[in-house]
């Protein structure tokens, strides 16, 4: 079980590529990945690029409690979760999350619940910079 | 006792400033903290607080060493 | 949308890693990706190796179709589906199933959709070497 | 009229064949096709059937120049 907070670029297909590793070969059935990626659209504005600032100590704390949380709900073999922070540009992956498990079913369900967990509760907070300035992403969908 | 108290993202610009170091000693509560260093505002419904990195109510206990933090809510993840 | 069948063994990230366009960096906001993989046990028994028979044509018919009905239910900026098919050994990937979409709601929806039809009614036959000798694999989980 | 009837997986070996090619007049539907290639049997429940690679229920009509395949449940995808 991984998490790693980011502060550049980061390839989530190089990433899982390098992290899979050879202990667990033949005892995971299923992988369910989710990345999101930065859009360069929001509330109908173009948007040029965000920043992403965060609570060190905190952020890396409640994925860790995250992904615990996945562990004693589901049989998880391996997870793994890098999220950027800093200045991020549109196309670039924000957030990469995945899963090993024996069944798919665990597989989907452990990824989502990590990126929701994520999402709601990850002291993480997005500033983004648009044509008439700066704006704080206040809404969380 | 003293409580270090933290602020990030919109309350922090708000706030002016990125933290503060609370020496007092009639502070029991995370809304204790707030009031003092709101000088007197209640604390708005939509703000998140944390005691040593955890969420934390309004209502939870301070005590000396703290560290407190205050933020809005979280726009992590991807939509 | 690509649908590919594949003869020898892949690496589905090194194709997630390749197939990305720059067309559409910016307009995703999500991708779900699930891969299936050959475990080393089924059934209680050790499995050596694994040969995957399937009707040619009516195969990419099948999943191009299965592609189409997500692309109708959900708002999909593109996906990609690989199979294998023929002689697999354990940790091998089986499945790739790729969905970019704007929001991760459908993207999680449209990739569990398009594994759970291709499972059920793709026309792929698992046969199992196992110590005893081979069986085909005749339940569907 | 001609009709091509192909086996896959375990019923491929049941068979001992790969395929049939049937030329016949007095076939109707798909479990027609079955009960001449399998010699009067009917056709087994859990099988499947497709017609020119579309799935198809044994009442399907059958035409000259269809491909007809009978497979047993499929089993691909992933656990």
């Amino acid at each position: 079980m991984t998490v790693i907070l980011c502060e550049s670029e980061f390839s989530p297909y190089a990433e899982l590529d390098a992290y899979q590793q050879g202990e667990n070969a033949g005892r995971y059935g299923a992988t369910a990945v989710f990345v999101g990626t930065m859009r360069d659209l929001n509330l109908g504005d173009e948007v040029a690029q965000m920043t992403l600032e965060h609570y060190p100590g905190m952020t890396e704390r409640r994925l860790e409690q995250i992904v615990l949380e996945a562990q004693a709900r589901w049989d998880l073999l391996d997870a793994l979760v890098i999220h950027r922070v800093g200045a991020i540009k549109p196309g670039e992956a924000i957030v990469l999350v995945a899963v090993w498990t024996r069944h798919r079913g665990e597989a989907f369900a452990a990824c989502r619940y990590i990126i929701e967990e994520l999402k709601h509760t990850a002291p993480f907070w997005k500033k983004e910079t648009i044509k008439d300035g700066e704006r704080w992403v206040e809404s969380n969908t | 006792m003293t409580i270090r108290v933290r602020y990030f993202a919109s309350l922090r610009e708000k706030m002016g400033r990125i933290e503060d170091t609370l020496v007092a000693e009639d502070i029991a509560t995370v809304g204790d903290v707030w009031r003092v260093v709101s000088t007197g505002q209640p604390l708005p419904e939509q703000l998140l607080c944390a005691v040593n990195m955890e969420y934390a109510e309004a209502s939870a206990p301070v005590k000396d060493g703290d560290e407190v933090a205050f933020f809005p809510p979280v726009t992590g993840g991807a939509e």
